[in-house]
Parts: C-alpha cells; structure tokens; sequence
C-alpha cells in the first residue's frame, strides 16, 4: 500500500482524460500480447460509445478489435471459448445494465472455470463494464452493478477512480490469469489529470487499496464515481475541524482489508460511500469486515452513505439519489463525536 | 408528414437542451405510422426505445412520450390508456412481454392482438429467439415487426446475420415470415394488416422484416460519419417514405397541393406546440422517487424518504425558497 | 412478530413436507383465484422436478399449469407480459443456477416495472427458486443466489423455514402485488412437520422475522436451510452454558429491523449464519444494519457464519463447506466473552 | 456395443449408489459414438451433460468422465487432453464456447473443428440462438449436433418448438442445416463428417439434427411412466442403434458371430473395470476447495482454509485418525 496524493503525481505533459487512459491500456496491452483480443458491441469502426477503444480496429485489425453481433451472453459466452484456446479476450459491455444478459455465462462459466477443470482451464478474460450514474443517462444505463459481482465467487472486480489507475489497474486486469470484472465510472470517463500518454503508469497490482488523503478524526472508505465525493467532503470537513482520511479501495475483489482496517484503527471512526444502493450493496459487506477486525477501536459504528434503495432515477432526479458531499458530512456528524469530548 | 415533424421538432430539441437524447425515427416514419394505424383500440403495441413516434401515432401525448428521453421521469404515459407498453431499453426484452400478453388476453377470450417492434441488431439477442418459439409453441396471437435499418449504432447488417434476410428466421419457428419494403407505408401497412389479422383469427404470430434506413444518426449523441458513407445516406435521404407516400396519394388523386398545404400547416402547428410544450419545465418533487418502488413503502424506504424531506427542507429553509423545487 | 417454537403447532393430523405445503398453496392459490398461472418447465404432466406442482395441471388444465420450452429468460418475460394484462403468474425456475438467464429480464423489468410507469404497471408475480445445497447436486444445481435478488431494488425476497411458513409466505407472496421472489430450500423440501393440509396455516404476512427459539446469550440471526443447524446448535449449547436465542428472517426483503434489533439489543451478541459464500452475501448487509442499530449493546463485533468464498463444491466435499454445528458453536465461542466475566 | 454396456453399468452404479446421479444416453449410442469418431484428434468435442459417452468415445478415461456424476469432483479430466470440453450442465451454454474456441483456433491459423452437442429441449435456450448467430457470422469452423431424442425431461418436442424440424433453424442464420435418422450411426457420422470437412475447408458452421430417443428415464432420479407411454419406449427399442449397427455390420459382412462375441467379451470386461474402478472410494482432500479458485489464493482465502484446516485437524485428534480423509 502507498499513500498517494488524490492527483497523480506523473511527469505529466498535458492532462488526459480517463477515457484516454484506458484506450492507452488497451493498446499497451494488444501491443505487447497478441493474445489480446477485444470485442464487443461498437468497439470497432466507431470505438465504442465512450471511445475507449478508439483506432484498436484501425491500428491492429477487425480481428483484434471485433464488431460483434448484439447479444452480450453470446459476446461473453464465445470470449470464454477464446479463453479456453489460450487467447485474453477483453470484452466491453456498453452500459451496466446491458451486461445482465451475460449473467449467466458470468457467474456459471467465467467465474468457475478454473475451479470446475481443477485448475486446467484458467479463465484470463476481462469484462469490462461502463457502471453508475450521473451522467443523464435514461433508465437502464445508470445501475451500480457491483455488489452482483462481488457475490459472485471466482471472480475479480476492480474499479479504478484516478486516470493513472484507469491505466495501470487495467493493465493489471488483462494481465491477470484469472477473471477481472472491471468496472469503469462512466461519470469519471471525462476526468482529467495530468498523465502523459508516453510513459503510461506502471501496471497497478490488484488487491491495493490506497490511501488517497490521508486524516486522524474518521476514514472514509470508498472507490470509482465516488471518490471525488469523498475528497470533496474531506476538504469541507476542515471547516467543522475534521480531519478525514479517505481510503479508495480500487480493488473490491480481493478485497485489501490490510489497508482498511489499518486505517480505521487509528482513526476510530468509518463512513462508507457508494452509489450502489445501500441495503445489499458493497457498503454491507464492508462495514462488517471492517467492524469485525476494528470492533474494539470504533468509537461508533461504521455508517454508509450509499444511494437509496430504488432503481435508478430519471435523470432530473439522480442529484437527489447519488450520494453527495452534504450527505457525506451529515453521516460524519453522525460518528458519536460527543462521545470523545 | 406529421412524424418527420415530430422527428425534426425532437431532435431540434436536444440541440435546445430540451431533450437528454433522441434516437431518431427520421426515414422510418412509414413503419412507425403504420404499426400504430394497423392495430385497433384493444390492441397492444410494445415499442422498443427508437419507437417514441409510433408511440405517438397511436395516440399517446407526444410530451409523455418524450418524457424518458427528456429525463424528468420514465414512462411518462400510463400504458393501460392507449395499450401501448413502455419504451424498452433493453433491447429485445419486450419482445417475450408481448407474447405474454398476447396469451393472457387469449386465455381470457379477448380479441386482442399484440405487435412487437425490434431492430435489426436486436434480432440477434436471446430474447428474440425465445419470445419467438414461446409465440409460436403457443400460437400467440403477435405480430413482430423487425424494422430492418441496416445498423445497430455502427454495426452494419452483415455483421449482424449472415442470413439471406432477416424474415427467414421465421422458418426455425414455425410460424410465416413476410419481408417488405420499409419505407412503403401502404406496403407495410398491408402486411402488417395480413399479420394481424391471421393473429386476430386464431393463426399465430408472424414475423415481418421492414427494410428501411436511418437517415439521421443513432441518436443526437452520435457519429454517424464514423461509420457510413454520405453517398449511401444520400441515397436513402433520395427514397425518402414520406416523400414516397405523397407521390403515391397524389397519383391517385387522393391529395392535392392544398391539402398538402394543410397537412403540412398542421405538422408545423404539432410541432410548435410540442415545442411550447417541452420548454415549459417539468415540475418535478423528489419524494416522488420513493412512492412507485412497492405497492406500500417499506419502513426502509420510509426512513430514507424522512432523510430526503429533512435535506430539501433543510436546502429551503437556507434558500427561503419554496419547498416544491423545480427540475434544473 | 410473534415468538413461536421451531415446530409449528399446528392442530395437525400427520405430518407433511414442505413440497407438500407448497404445492397446497399453489392448489389453494388457484383455486381461490383465477388469475393465478403456475409455469415453468416440467411443471405440468411432471409435476416439477421437485413434485411441488403435482397435479396441479390436472386439477386446473394445462393453460393454467404450463409446461414451457426450456428458456428461462423466455419464461420470465412471458410472465411479465401476463402480469401486464392482470394475471399473477407463478414461475418455477427448476434450480437457482438456472435462474440466471433470467437474470435481465428479473433486474431490468420485474423489479423496475411499477416504479417505470409511475406506479400504473404493477408486477404481482412470483418467482419460486429451489436454492442452496446440501442434496448431493452435481455443479450448478446447489447456488445460494440470494445476495443477488437483495441487492435488486423493487424485489421482495422471501424464505420459509418451516413447513408451516411455506404454505403462509407463499400464498402471501402469491397474494401481494409487488414481485416477490420465493427461495425454497432444498434440503428442506423433505422436511417433516404435523401440518393439517385441511386446516392450512395461515397466510403469513411478508416481512416479519420470528424468534424460534428464546435465549438471552446471544442471537442466531438465520433463515431458510440454516434454521435447522441453529436450533441444533442452540441445544448444543446449553451444555456450554449458552441460552441461545435464534431468528428466523423468513423475508430478506422487506427485513424486519426491529424484531432482530430488539432481540440483539437484549442479548448484546450475535452470529449471522447462512449458507451463501461470505463475502458479498447476505450475512454483510445483517450485521451491518444491525450493528448500526445496536452498537452500543455489542459486546462483540457481530459474526459471520457462511460458506466459504468459493464456487459450490462437488457432493462428496460439500458438507466441508456448508456451515454446521460445530462452526457455528465455534463461532459463539469467539464472541469475546471474557470481556464479560 | 460398448457404448451401451457403458451405459448400462453407469445406470446399475446409480443403483449401487456409486454414482450420485447418471443421465443415461442408452438409445442413443449412435449419435454419441459417431460425434466421437468423426473427429480427428486435433478438434474439441463440446458435450452436454448428457454425453458421457461420447467423451469417453473420444478418449477420456470412463472414471475421469463420471467423477462429476459420481460426485468427487467437477470435471474429472484435464479438457486439454484429448480436447473434450468439461461436461455443461447449463443448458446451451457451451455451445458460444464451441463458436469462440474454433474462431480463436481460425484465428491463429490451426486446423481445429470444434463439434458440439445440445439437445432438443437446449435449442430453445437464448444461448443455442446466440452461439448459432455468432458461428454464421464469424464462419466459424464449428458444427452444432442436435440430439433430438424428443424430451426435455417430461416436455415432449411438440411443446418446445412448432418448425417443422429443428435443422429448419439453420435457415434463419445463413447455414445449412441437416436431418439425420439419429440412430442409424453410419448416417449420423456420413452427414457429421461432411459437416465437419465443410467447416475445415472454410465453409463455416452447420447444424445437424439427428433424430432419435432417450430409452432410459431422464436421469435415474426420474419416473418416466410420468410423461410418456410403455408403447412409445417398446416402439423405439425395438428400432435400437446397437442392433441396427450390428446388422448393417452382418450385412455387409463386416461381422461374424466369433467377431461379435469378441466385441461382447470386451464390453463386458470394460463395464467389469469400471465397476471395479468405480467402487473404489476416491480419495478427496477437503483442502483442495481452496486450490484453484484463483490462480493465487487470497489472503480471504487463506484464512478459510486455515479455518477449515483446523476444524479437519481437531476432528483428526479427537478420533486419533490420520487427517486425510476419505470421502464418504
Ligand atoms: C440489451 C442491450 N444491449 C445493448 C444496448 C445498447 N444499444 C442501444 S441501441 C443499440 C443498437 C440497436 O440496434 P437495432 O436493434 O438495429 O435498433 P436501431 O437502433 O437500429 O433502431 C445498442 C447496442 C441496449 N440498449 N440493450
Ligand atoms: C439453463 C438450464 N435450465 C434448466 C436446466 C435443467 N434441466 C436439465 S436437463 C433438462 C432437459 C434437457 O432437455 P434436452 O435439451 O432435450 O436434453 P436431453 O436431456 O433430452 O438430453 C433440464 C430442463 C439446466 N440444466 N440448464
Ligand atoms: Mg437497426
Ligand atoms: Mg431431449
């Protein structure tokens, strides 16, 4: 685990988007293995809908970079057969929700092959999906999916939330011998840092959580769309003498409770945020592990600030479903601070 | 005429900012008028998300039909008034919906037809072939009405199928296949009365391909010079169904320069209207998210509700404003 | 809630099995309603795989008890266009991995269809899953799927225990106009209890958990196929000087806060106990809300007894996995009791 | 002949609690023994749970095959072997992996035919739609053999499908599509090797229907008497592939009494191994559930096999036994 300022800190010439940074991955990595393969819906002539495989098709071929047929279960469903020959496919679903058609290959064949061969037929395929709101998307194209696969056994599931990470977290994804579920903040796809393109980050190993800003009164513990949430209501929580550590996790599965609980033992305090709706979304599963390994430091139970528990909103409402920075600050204020004093 | 207005109108619309996106029916206006006039009042049509126009022509207020693509709410028509299900997103899902329907009105004895509307690329989902053999197993009455377009956002046909057209899907099923020309509107109106009519009468569900073309791009958000030709939009622009249909009325003497006139005076007046309409904004209370979800609010959902009254109040009291707070 | 001891005292003739109050809701439900349409594959001249719909396309006709073709995503869609004209479909998916093609149609219509159209389109169906393991399944016919239907807003999630609560949750899940999702546990399907099938327990409401056995130590907070294990391993410990109590949620969704806190608040320790992997499941979403609610009553960190975050084992490794007496004692012993004494 | 010893002894191991469950393929011997033969070693199989015994056909050892059945393990043997995909419970669901595998083989310019099974009731799944979609699109040397033994457990085919055969699906996709008499094995393997030289020589994907019947019960944990006719079995047992095979064999003077017997002694031998090999207790270390569910153990992982070690170890002292255990 290394403490990070939330900016990367690359000898960056201009700033990029993380849109960009995960296109650079792609390339990187179909450069470097011609087992790469990516495909899906769009990704070819017009680079997917978000860009992010922008000129693959054009620079290595419509067989690196395939146009597909609509139909995610037979896009995942043949990845896996791709896999079994040896090759990495790298499939894009265009939005979260589109990926449910596919659930059944996922949960049945990615994430069990390796285990259902004992060990013969590993399954070095990556899934990557657009996930959560914010971006006026209509219904259907704003689901926090996370929490689906997180309870999904066998599986990988990754997030990055820093352009750098987009790169190196990617990279690291297709890389990996074992399915990576990898899922992109659609709201973060225009974010900018400074990144240079021409000497990418390193490939970030899975599993790392980070501490993004580090603080001594609370921890907030979050990843993707919400991190610049968090930092936001780590700088307005100065002004109420708080202190906040923020922890983005990048990594759902596994899981680096190392980082976390380290973090939360010095500060006594923990506040999860999430889009994903609150009851059985991720927060659930780790404020209990939290607690679990922290029990006797907390000086207030692990509270979550996570996205109510409906479907996605229209788009005129979704300010008003996404946890903000005020409802971060509410769930702090909450942390039993009259406790202490 | 009336929807390539309502096409221009709504698209001119994102461009105001009006609309959050518009996927575009321009060039498919034949099979869109035609799938909502081919059905009587007790029939169901199930629309996919590019069909808000035949949404409209079978009678739904063109505001509720914006109203997802505008973004205050989802569905903004109650299905049940015009027997028009939702516009669906997720492509190809309707399909086994209306199946359903179909049967339950048949198990009830009621004459009620259902048409389904698909693209091209969501012939290629599971849901098509499943909603197809469940129709044809039960001999449901429905009618699917492919709307053959040549794309899926940037994927052309010949990506999408190797068959020889897409109509002949319907062999593996059992059930009739008719292909037709999209952009004729009494042709496809023709067919699609010969469907539903088989469907009424008890002869199971047929599938329809309409080849027709998308003159405008996926949707305002899109590129479509990423991936096709001028030359071969021009030439679509050039076998344009509206224009094709006032020829063949007027040769037929069933529509003359002042009629056209009228018609036309009528589509700006629609227009203008929708247009007034979609600028006022959508007054929208954010309790609304927690009041649809169940049947009776959980106390879960109770409790998040109270967290959100106490939030906007807590916004008005600041702001001294007003508590009902408007969309953007 | 009610406080009722783990057999239902019913004023039975001889005992019945739970497939067999199952099947006697269905009967009653159709006979009492005739909008109610049982599908599903193999439930008609079969009687399901399970026996839970024997004879009910007899009594009722082949229209009302339907043999599908084998497409699950075709089957739940089918219903959900059933339930837009006004019929309340029952649909059997024959195993929990076979669910998931349904997958799209469950998360994107079923649970969202009332919210979309503004509460004008209801979906009052029921979708009955025999779920868990502990039957000597091959791969794939042993999934606790539960996690994901809870982390899906708009579904209820619903699972009897008991022979009693099988007939009375299911004729309520039947009876109520959002969709319920109905987990049948395997291992119990042939479970026995004195239950008149011509006095049928009441319908019991959804959303209220049940305190099965009394205790003041600490609290057993189950559900579906563990309730056996924990009433075992409650009388197990007594002999260890532990007055266990034990709740059955029965619903997941809606969950009933206030009988499990109340019971927590009083014993002050508790211990999650399911089936389902770990991490990610269930057990994450429980003992964070409850530790929300009774934090300072824990002398403890809430615990968690689950299988282990691995794909389902083969049969002859299965009770390896499955959480049993013995770790759930184990786990009440590490509920920091010295701190007490 | 040998293929239905296989069967038998499978089913008389259900009998003996050796196999936890056995889905047996007596009836259709021909169509799994012809998928096996008509395959060079290179290509992959892709079975069904079903077609133990066309794995066995194509060379894996009969007790790696059945240990999924038995219940020791998932797969049982190294799929890489003798390329024999593992055997999927999932209806349908291996079938995109056939179309994968051979457009990965294509891709990198190996000569490799994948040929995968499903069965009547399979074709109705999403995914039997999508992988048939993918394989015409992509011309994947692959080939699709529908065992159409005229059940899905209880469900007879009338109520799966209403095309007139299920090879007519093969038209909605662009391929040609075959019918075969499924019990008649010279028959299945002539259409199956001609499908199988077209995919190799590029000619992309075809779809087989081989016509036959399932003899025994869905699986041993079924009642048959449930769903189908006394009349109906004896009318198909009567037309049994073993027989037919002998005496096409006898015909054409290709087999003798003396032959005929050898070919018996050695099935009887064969089921006596396998009887003999399959009483063995197989021997399971619980620690493997750990092993391979990632390419590098989790320290989650980690610690819940530590967990489990300890549990095994107390258990171990308290009875004095040795920790590895047997498995019933
Ligand atoms: C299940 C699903 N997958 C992907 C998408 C994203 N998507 C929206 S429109 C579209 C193309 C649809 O093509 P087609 O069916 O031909 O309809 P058209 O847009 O041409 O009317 C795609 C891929 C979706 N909405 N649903
Ligand atoms: C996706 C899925 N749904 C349901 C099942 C349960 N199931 C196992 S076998 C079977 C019938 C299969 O019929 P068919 O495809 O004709 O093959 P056969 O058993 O006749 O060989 C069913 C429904 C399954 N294994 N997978
Ligand atoms: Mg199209
Ligand atoms: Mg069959």
């Amino acid at each position: 685990m290394t403490t990070l300022a939330a900016r990367p800190t690359a000898k960056a010439a201009k700033p990029a988007t993380m849109a960009q940074a995960l296109q650079r991955a792609l390339r990187d990595a179909m450069a470097e293995d011609p087992a790469v393969h990516v495909m899906g819906e769009d990704v070819g002539t017009l680079g997917g809908v978000f860009r992010v495989t922008d000129g693959l098709a054009e620079e290595f071929g419509d067989d690196r970079c395939t146009d597909t047929p609509l139909a995610e279960a037979g896009i995942l469903g043949t990845a896996v057969g791709m896999a079994m020959y040896g090759l990495r496919p790298v499939v894009e679903m265009q939005f979260d929700a589109f990926a449910y058609p596919s659930f059944e290959q996922l949960v049945s064949h990615v994430a069990k092959m390796r285990n259902r061969t004992g060990g013969a037929m590993p399954m070095p395929l990556t899934v990557r999906i657009p996930y959560g709101g914010g971006i006026g998307g209509v219904e259907h194209h704003s689901d926090s999916s996370e929490a689906y696969y997180m309870a999904t056994p066998g599986l990988h599931v990754v997030t990055p939330a820093t352009v750098e990470d987009a790169y190196g977290l990617l990279r690291a994804a297709i890389a990996s011998d074992d399915p990576v579920v990898f899922l992109e903040p659609k709201r973060l796809y225009w974010s900018k840092a400074p990144w240079s393109p021409d000497e990418p980050a390193a490939v970030e190993p899975i599993g790392r959580a980070v501490v993004r800003r580090p603080g001594t009164s609370a921890t907030l513990i979050t990843y993707g769309p919400s991190l610049p949430v968090c930092l936001e209501a780590a700088e307005a929580a100065r002004a109420e003498g708080w202190d906040l550590e923020v922890v983005d996790l990048r990594s759902l599965v596994p899981f680096d409770d190392e980082t976390v609980a380290r973090s939360v033992r010095r500060t006594g305090r923990a506040v999860v945020v999430h889009e994903a709706a609150g009851f059985g979304g991720p927060g659930g599963e780790i404020a209990a592990r939290v607690t679990e390994r922290c029990f006797h430091h907390l000086e207030a139970p692990v509270l979550r600030v996570a996205g109510f528990d409906i479907p996605y909103p229209p788009p005129m409402l979704e300010r008003h479903h996404l946890p903000g920075v005020d409802r971060v600050l509410d769930a702090v204020a909450r942390l039993q601070w009259e406790a202490e004093s | 005429m009336r929807g390539r207005r309502f096409n221009t109108q709504a698209t001119a619309l994102t461009r105001q900012g009006r609309l959050a996106v518009y996927p575009s029916s321009a060039g498919q206006e034949a099979c869109q008028v035609a799938a909502a006039a081919v059905l009587s009042e007790r029939d169901w049509l199930f629309p996919s998300y590019r069909d808000s126009l035949a949404v409209v022509a079978r009678g739904v207020d063109p505001v509720e039909a914006l109203t997802l693509l505008r973004g205050d709410r989802h569905t903004g028509y109650d299905p049940y008034r015009h027997r028009v299900a939702p516009l669906s997103t997720p492509l190809a899902t309707q399909l086994p919906h209306a199946v359903g329907l179909a049967r339950a009105a048949r198990l009830k004895g009621d004459d009620v037809v259902a048409l389904a509307l698909v693209g091209d690329g969501g012939t290629s989902e599971g849901d098509f072939h499943e909603a197809m053999n469940f129709a044809a197993v039960w001999q449901a009455p429905v009618v699917f009405l492919v709307q053959n377009n040549g794309f899926a956002i940037s994927v052309p046909l010949s990506k999408q199928s190797a068959a020889p057209t897409l109509a002949h899907k319907a062999v593996g099923y059992g059930m009739p296949g008719r292909l037709v020309d999209g952009n004729d509107a009494a042709a496809v109106h023709t067919v699609l009365a010969e469907a539903v009519d088989r469907a009424r009468g008890g002869g199971g569900p047929t599938l329809v391909e309409a080849v027709t073309y998308r003159i405008d791009a996926h949707t305002n958000a899109d590129d479509a010079t990423r991936y096709r030709e001028d030359d071969e939009v021009a030439a679509w622009r050039a076998y344009d169904p509206v224009d094709l249909l006032e020829g063949a009325l007027r040769g037929r003497g069933l529509l003359d320069d002042d009629e056209a006139a009228r018609v036309a005076r009528e589509a700006e007046d629609m227009a203008a209207r929708l247009r007034e309409r979609m600028n006022e904004d959508p007054v929208l209370d954010p309790m609304d998210l927690f009041g649809q979800v169940f049947a009776e609010r959980t106390r879960q959902l109770d409790e998040q509700a109270r967290g959100l009254r106490a939030e906007l109040d807590a916004v008005a009291e600041a702001a001294g404003a007003p508590e009902q707070e408007d969309a953007r």
